[in-house]
């Protein structure tokens, strides 16, 4: 069913009740070409262009839960392609493209809005190394502005100008970034997938990893065996306990990372705006929300949740830096689960082990990769090669010493 | 959360400072024949469990001690708290 | 006679604050020198530390008073603490040094720190707003140390009685230290 | 018209009128009220408008849970959007005006959705708004934004003042109610310490608004009472005013305290205090909320909840209409009707949708059962209900009792999950309760009073028996009044829309289109629909919306199961949250011991970290910074100049096996360090990567002084405790930090040698020869205060670093300028220390990034292969130690005009400006004003095989490119001959 402003209100004259589902709950089949653990953001959006563009229909993606309910329904919603490495930052702008097409390729409204996201800086070294950075997303085609305090002071004149611990002294924007609604775009994507033939198989944990003389056979669920000839990883928060069921450990820890909204509010904020100088970012949803967040709490956990000093951290810094909104209520706090890699940046990769796959690392980045993520991933699977944007996104860098550490703090996960 | 300090009782968790799972306290013998392997599991490869978890914690906001706390990643329930360097002698370490 | 003379100007020097009940006082110099035990020679420096002052090196997270009540000593951590004893000459380590005979490796950290007394019935309530540490009697008696952080400075607070308290923070930033107590005071008055 | 709805009775003081004011109509209250209550005295019933329909809404509850009634609070800056009105505690002087609204409250303009509300059923707007594709940011968004949120920020900065705190208890004790103050009373007598928070203004709970008698007294009066008792305990915290918003790990609760928010001004005082409560044991007595029942149009200004009505009436005295009919489904909606018809509120009609006889004779009042409201009439306020069997019952306020759900959402917190109970028709705690925690009385499925006082007393008792705490004294005891539930949801027969989440407007259509369209997980109804994400959290809302959700999905609701609940229970301000650290209090400054001197002498002033650092002094008639840096610079180099150099950390590394110790933690070799020399020393990661430098004295066999880079100060002691206390225990060696205990100064030129000799006393030799390059040693000056004096230059220059007692640093200052005087010594701040640098090539932040290898740095030679090292050995993969490495190199203009641009990237000559040609980047620049050039320092691939190249260094951000020389990174004095003077 083609979704238009049309059909809603042919459907509202009607009352209704012409709307058809959007995604089919079939029963798992015995065997498939491609099985993708995980429904999530990057699951579904793998399933959905391996059957849009590599035309590979005969696939299953398994969720324990719900479709959508990992890190995909629990982020802050945030497009942008403002990296810096080589290793990172031409896939970060496939992304960025990826996204700005999203909705008319998928018939889907996931609300991409390209309302901004400046990054402030507050010493002068900062400032080379945004400018450092700005340049490189030029180099790969991205876009970037150096603004300065006085350009801020015109556009954001809530920001703490002139009591600030650590004063504004300008800032790098990339116009191009901003928010997109995040659970439409699992809702898209399974839609998407679901319509040219994909089974997502809601509600069936995989239990077992079956492997062959070094070769994948399938999987092990709460609803029987399901064989495939390859098995894709696609579960970042949870890669550590799907990967130890094929006997590998990996360069990955699970933390918690906590988001924040607040009570619903008229439009403030233009777009997203990072504090450079503590841990805070934040963005207005459409529905009026101050959508936040800052650092991850810092210790290894599956918990979903997390602790007081954080939240507090956070707020601090959003005080700090825009004052207006300490009569603003924070509603809800929530965690997610982290894949915090050694150096910060993810992997798309074949395993040692053929015909199983891994897709994972992401840190609390995962969410605006996830339409190069589900294209790169699915061109690994359908073709057995990288995409050329994801050639350094390999396990085996560290044992080869290539980093991909935007934020040079090394193999601490915590850090990055 | 409450980090019950073996010397000084529970203190916040705030008062600490997080590093990583304690297998960082076995650092390999940088002359092993096969150092560089062993070098880049330890550096790299973690267990990451969901579930129990020995890690280190610095008190940093305290009295500088490192400790190994067994925590459960699941529900972050803590079961034992030791000094590191404890730890780290009755794993063998020395000068 | 050298041409050149320094004047000392410890932060905080000349505090002295009342609030209702209470009151916030820089002690005068205030030396504090730290001692570490050496590996292997822990009980070597604990013998000389007890002949030198009194007193046995208290458990960590205690402190307790010199014989001759002239000294603090405070144990910090597992093989290190500190001496606080007025004095005002800038030569506190070498006087710490010969009193324990060398017997443990001491650093000079008079002025690493700051330091402000506050004592009087309200400091309990004032203190709340900052200090994570559970001071009711029966957690914090006197004698209690704990290293600790208020607003997001790291502080030594020593319960010395009843209703005072010692509170040594780092000297760089002394007045945002003061100010922190300061307002605590001030938003529970 | 004033206060015409008011009656006698309830907890308010009518000896005191306050004035306040609603949409700028002037009213009056009393002491007791809330303003919802003073809005009913004076009949004000519309309040606000819904989310999405712009639907006029009045008042629904009595509580924290109000979807509803939500406005501004105070004007101006004071500005508080979203405020519940039915907790806002009346002052005098109140203002209050309504919200979401485009003209008046009541003619909002907006209010045309409603009527397009067929086109704008769950989730349309996915459907939509996708063509053509510009649209979206520039017409769509914008008007659906605008219409959406609710309040309004004043955008002025938060004028109040907000603080924190820490508590600590043995039983921590949430909510006043019953089974709360029976808990607490318990625990009380027993001489453990308790806190007992409630987010009320007057303790007692559902004992202020019920009828109900504990101990054979007024349940009001017995709430009284024991709260007095309890006030006077020396070992109770009482804390009103107070929500326990969140349940953390290990007994730790997130508290907020109300301090000034029911008077017109602070007054200097936090508004509200944000605690951190650490408990040993936690009851939990939050109570239970009444939930309503989904019927056509049930979301008219006059509906409300049947235990709200009661609330209004028993407690603030106040009757919310004349005519009032009751629709239930529970026991408890009768004793509304009973509590009326006893304080003279006409009640006509007692609608029942149990088939059953009346649970109680009131006299005067009709009972229909078997029967259940369909629809009703009244835009703005109530005129009648219409009932399934089609008669018409006339009425203004309708009091709804779809039964009561357990407050559980603390219990959830953690991994608490809820179980069904089918006996009350609700959830109840269940899974696993967060540690030390045991629920009691409604809150726990305990629905009657008797019940609750009980389990008050028994988990009290139970708690502190874990504590090794014998309980005192017995249970308080009540009659158990009828509570007899059955569930019924929502109102089948009403073809008209239902409301579910009154407040975002989610109607039982939208859970019946969204099971339809396939959303069928709760999670997925939430997400589709926004049930129960509005600033209530689905307080009133989520249950009936899963269990209709069950009814659609033919699941039972246990199968269907909750959201979950996350922190915190109640909205909490962010201003709260951040405490006092805001503005300049964000975070602590640190000053160097010569920063009043710096302040008196022009200085201006960097954050380099926590610190405040002098970034250069500006004399009488220099135009700009540049001027003044230039001058200090030139100054330095042509005579002497002194720098405040304290910020670097000074860690006292000393022990037996010190140096063994440095040996291991740096990469160069530091086993024959003699004494009085300084090394310098490269740190690795021990992934191989620089981490950071800096120098390191001897200053005795067992006692080292080692510094560090002012930002990895802390992090570097960090790490050498992890190596001494990890890695080798069985090391003698002993670090404590003194960075704040010496004044340091950096005395560099020329001249320095000789201004030194002004002040250090005689008896210390620091000729040449006597004190070489790389020397150190501890001296006295100004006639025996001890010194500590260091042979090294960061500036490249004939340089000392001297340090002083910290104390003596603002003295010492004036003594150097002093003693500088006769060679024009200046003071130099940040910035012409960096120039200096730069024309040295030394390696700072910029350079030292976290990114870069000593091979990167050009010091891949310090990196020891003869023994080991942290870092050492993963330092060797094969892609850090490629040919084609990025090398330190430095860089000047080809057009000696221009001015380089850190950050610039490098491209080869002939390239594409790609990120596959790129070669590399600047990382610092500066003006060298004894070249009279800018200059800078970068990474290039073979950058030392490369000099004399011209590369282009593009900086599209700046829209500019320059060509620049790859030249040596020594730009003065590259033999170090000044140095070694």
């Amino acid at each position: 069913m083609r979704y238009s402003a049309f059909k809603v209100f042919m459907q509202g004259l009607t009352g209704n009740k012409g709307w058809k589902p959007v995604w089919r709950e079939p029963e798992p089949k015995p065997e498939y070409d491609i099985i993708i653990i995980g429904a999530g953001g990057h699951g579904l959006s793998t399933a959905y262009y391996l059957a849009k563009e590599f035309g590979l229909t005969n696939i299953a993606v398994l969720e324990k839960g719900w479709l959508g309910s990992g890190n995909i329904g629990r982020n802050t919603t945030i497009i942008r392609s403002n990296y810096m490495l080589p290793g990172n930052e031409p896939f970060y702008e496939f992304s960025l493209k990826l996204w700005e097409d999203l909705e008319q390729d998928f018939n889907y409204n996931a609300m991409v809005s390209q309302r901004s996201i400046l990054n402030l800086f507050h010493s002068d070294a900062q400032r080379d190394a945004f400018v450092r950075r700005g340049n490189a997303m030029f180099l790969a085609g991205a876009d970037a502005e150096l603004a300065d305090e006085a350009q801020l002071r015109r556009e954001l004149p809530f920001l703490d100008f002139d009591n600030a611990r650590f004063p504004v002294k300008g800032g790098l924007y990339q116009r191009r970034g901003g928010t997109v609604r995040h659970d439409a775009v699992a809702w898209g994507y399974a839609r998407g997938a679901d319509s040219r033939g994909v089974d997502i198989i809601q509600n069936c944990e995989v239990t077992g990893i079956d492997v062959e003389n070094g070769a994948v056979r399938g999987v092990q669920t709460s609803r029987g065996a399901i064989r495939a000839r390859k098995v894709a990883m696609c579960v970042a928060g949870s890669s550590g306990r799907v990967a130890a069921m094929a006997g590998m450990r990996l360069p990955i820890e699970s933390h918690v990372l906590q988001a924040f909204v607040s009570e619903g509010l008229k439009p403030v904020l233009p777009g997203v705006i990072t504090f450079g100088a503590g841990h805070f970012y934040v963005s207005q949803s459409d529905k009026g929300g101050l959508v936040f967040g800052g650092d991850i709490d810092g210790y290894n956990s599956y918990a979903q949740r997390g602790n007081l000093p954080v939240v507090e951290d956070v707020a601090e810094g959003g005080m700090a830096i825009m004052p207006m909104i300490g009569r603003a209520r924070l509603l809800r706090s929530w965690g997610g689960i982290m894949d915090m890699s050694m150096d910060g940046s993810p992997f798309i990769d074949k395993t040692h082990i053929d015909g199983l796959y891994f897709n994972g690392g992401w840190c609390y980045g995962g969410f605006k990769a996830t339409p190069a993520s589900g294209y790169c991933y699915a061109h690994l699977l359908a073709r057995d090669v990288p995409h050329p944007t994801a050639t350094e996104m390999r396990l085996d860098r560290f044992k080869r010493g290539h980093l991909i550490d935007e934020k040079g703090q090394g193999n601490q996960p915590n850090l990055h | 959360m409450i980090i019950n300090h073996p010397l000084l009782g529970p203190r916040d968790a705030a008062e600490f400072i997080y590093l990583g799972d304690a297998s960082l306290i076995d650092r390999p013998g940088w002359e092993d024949p096969d150092a560089d392997e062993k070098f880049y599991e330890y550096g790299y490869l973690r267990d990451n469990p969901a579930g129990a978890h020995q890690e280190l914690w610095y008190h940093e906001q305290g009295d500088r001690s490192w400790l190994v706390v067994t925590r459960n990643t699941l529900s972050h329930e803590i079961t034992n708290v030791e000094l590191a360097r404890d730890v780290a002698k009755s794993r063998g370490r020395d000068r | 006679m050298p041409e050149f003379s320094l004047v000392s100007t410890p932060p905080l020097s000349g505090t002295d604050l009342t609030f209702g009940d209470s009151r916030v006082t820089s002690p005068a110099d205030l030396a504090i020198v730290s001692f570490a035990l050496p590996l292997g020679g822990e009980s070597a420096a604990k013998t000389a530390i007890k002949s030198a002052y009194g007193v046995a090196v208290p458990d960590v997270g205690k402190s307790v008073v010199a014989k001759d009540e002239q000294a603090r000593l405070v144990r910090l951590s597992v093989d290190q603490g500190f001496v606080i004893f007025t004095h005002d000459t800038p030569d506190a380590e070498r006087v710490v040094a010969a009193a324990i005979k060398g017997k443990a490796y001491t650093t000079d950290q008079t002025d690493v720190w700051c330091a402000l007394e506050i004592s009087g019935p309200s400091c309990r309530r004032a203190l709340e707003r900052i200090c994570p540490i559970d001071l009711h009697p029966d957690a914090f008696a006197v004698g209690d140390a704990a290293r600790t952080t208020m607003e997001h400075l790291g502080t030594l607070i020593i319960r010395t009685d009843e209703h005072t308290f010692l509170l040594l923070s780092a000297s760089s930033s002394a007045g945002s230290f003061l100010h922190a107590v300061e307002t605590s005071f001030q938003n529970v008055m | 018209m004033s206060q015409v709805n008011r009656i006698n009775g309830g907890l308010i003081d009518r000896s005191k009128v306050l004035n306040f004011s609603f949409n700028g109509r002037n009213m009056q209250g009393h002491p007791g009220d809330t303003l919802v209550s003073a809005l009913l005295a004076n009949g004000q019933t519309l309040v606000g408008r819904s989310f999405k329909y712009h639907r006029p809404r009045g008042i629904l509850t009595a509580g924290s849970e109000e979807p509803n009634a939500l406005v501004h609070l105070r004007s101006g800056a004071h500005q508080e959007p979203n405020t519940r009105a039915t907790v806002t505690e009346l002052f005098d002087g109140l203002t209050a005006t309504s919200q979401n609204h485009r003209g008046s409250l009541e003619h909002d303009l907006m209010a045309i959705t409603d009527f397009a509300s067929p086109f704008l059923s769950a989730g349309f707007y996915y459907k939509t708004f996708m063509w053509p594709k510009a649209f979206w940011e520039k017409v769509y968004e914008p008007a659906i934004r605008k219409s959406a949120g609710l309040g309004r920020l004043s955008m002025k900065d938060d004028p109040d003042r907000y603080d924190k705190g820490f508590l600590h208890c043995d039983l921590l004790v949430i909510g006043a109610g019953a089974a709360g103050l029976s808990a607490a009373l318990t625990a009380a007598r027993s001489g453990a310490r308790v806190i007992l928070a409630d987010e009320d203004f007057t303790p007692g709970g559902r004992l202020n608004s019920e009828t109900l008698s504990v101990e054979n007294m007024a349940g009001q009066d017995w709430a009284r009472m024991t709260v007095a008792e309890l006030a006077s305990m020396p070992n109770v915290r009482l804390m009103t005013r107070t929500t326990v918003y969140g349940a953390y790990d290990h007994g730790t609760y997130g508290a907020l305290e109300r301090c000034t928010d029911h008077l017109a001004t602070s007054d200097g005082k936090p508004r509200q205090v944000l605690w951190r409560i650490y408990s040993k044991r936690t009851v939990l007595a939050a109570g239970a909320t009444e939930r309503p029942i989904a019927f056509g149009n049930n979301d008219r200004p006059g509906i409300m909840m049947a235990g709200a009505v009661r609330t209004y009436v028993n407690r603030y005295g106040v009757a919310p209409g004349r005519d009032v009919a009751v629709f239930t489904n529970n026991d408890d909606g009768w004793r509304t009707a009973a509590d009326l018809v006893a304080r003279g509120v006409n009640v006509t009609t007692i609608i029942d949708s149990r088939d059953a006889p009346a649970v109680m004779n009131i006299a005067g009042v009709r009972h229909i059962r078997a029967t259940a409201v369909m629809d009703t009439v009244g835009r703005k306020g109530l005129k009648s209900v219409t009932l399934t069997s089609g008669q018409v019952v006339p009425c203004d306020c309708l009091a709804v009792s779809g039964g009561w759900n357990p407050n559980v959402h603390l219990t959830c917190h953690q991994r608490g999950r809820p179980e069904w109970r089918d006996d009350i028709c609700a959830f109840v705690p269940g899974g696993p309760l967060p540690v030390g925690m045991a629920v009691a009385g409604a809150a726990n499925g305990s629905m009657t009073l008797g019940a609750a006082l009980a389990e008050g007393h028994a988990q009290a008792t139970a708690q502190l028996d874990a504590l090794g705490v014998k309980a005192k004294g017995d249970a308080p005891t009540a009659e158990d009044e009828p509570r007899a539930c059955a569930a019924f949801w929502h109102v089948k027969e009403s073809t008209k829309r239902a409301w579910v989440d009154q407040q975002n407007d989610v109607t039982v259509k939208d859970i019946k289109l969204a099971n339809h369209e396939g959303f069928r997980s709760v999670e997925l109804l939430k997400r589709y629909t926004t049930m129960g994400m509005a600033t209530d959290q689905g307080k009133t809302s989520n249950i009936a919306g899963l269990a209709i959700l069950a009814e659609a999905s033919g699941k039972t609701i246990p199968e269907v199961g909750t959201t979950i609940f996350r922190p915190p229970y109640t909205p909490v301000p962010l201003g709260a949250l951040a405490g006092r650290c805001r503005g300049e209090d964000f975070r602590p400054y640190r000053l160097t011991p010569s920063h009043k001197w710096a302040e008196e002498n022009g200085a201006t002033f960097v954050e380099v970290g926590n610190w405040l650092r002098a970034q250069w002094f500006a004399r009488p008639g220099e135009k700009g910074w540049r001027d003044s840096v230039d001058r200090e610079a030139l100054q330095t180099r042509q005579s002497v100049g002194i720098c405040d150099v304290t910020t670097l950390g000074k860690i006292d590394v000393q022990g037996k096996d010190a140096a063994e110790f440095l040996n291991k933690v740096y990469a160069n070799a530091f086993l024959k360090l003699p004494v009085g020399k300084v090394r310098y020393g490269l740190m690795l990661r021990e992934d191989g990567i620089c981490y950071d430098d800096g120098t390191t004295a001897r200053m005795a066999e067992n006692h080292f002084v080692m510094t560090t880079t002012t930002a990895n100060a802390v992090l570097v002691f960090r790490r050498l405790e992890f190596a001494r206390q990890c890695l080798w225990p069985g090391l003698d060696v002993h670090l404590i930090s003194t960075t704040d205990g010496w004044a340091q100064f950096a005395v560099a030129g020329p001249n320095s040698r000789s201004l030194l000799r002004k002040v250090i006393d005689e008896d210390h030799d620091i000729s040449n020869e006597a004190f070489p390059f790389m020397g150190c040693g501890e001296v006295t000056v100004c006639g025996g205060m001890p010194a500590r004096l260091f042979r090294i230059s960061f500036s490249g220059e004939l340089a000392f670093e001297i340090a002083v007692p910290a104390r003596y640093g603002n003295s010492m200052m004036d003594v150097l300028m002093e003693a500088g005087q006769e060679f024009d010594a200046v003071p130099y701040g940040t910035e012409a220390l960096g120039v200096m640098r730069i024309e040295k090539g030394h390696a700072a932040g910029n350079e030292l990034n976290g990114q870069t290898t000593a091979l990167n740095l050009g010091l891949g030679g310090m990196v020891s292969k003869k023994k080991d090292c942290i870092g050492q050995t993963l330092s060797q993969r094969p892609e850090m130690n490629r040919d084609d490495a990025i090398r330190l190199v430095g860089f000047r203009p080809v057009d000696r005009a221009r001015k380089l641009i850190a950050g610039s990237h490098f491209i080869t000559h002939g390239d594409d400006a790609t990120m596959s040609n790129d070669q590399g980047w600047m990382t610092s620049v500066a003006f060298s004003p004894s070249l009279d050039h800018s200059i800078g320092l970068g990474f290039i691939k073979r950058g030392h095989e490369r000099m004399g190249e011209i590369v282009r260094a593009v900086s599209p951000v700046h829209d500019t490119e320059m060509d620049v020389e790859i030249v040596s990174a020594h730009f003065i004095d590259p033999e170090g001959e000044r140095l070694r003077a």
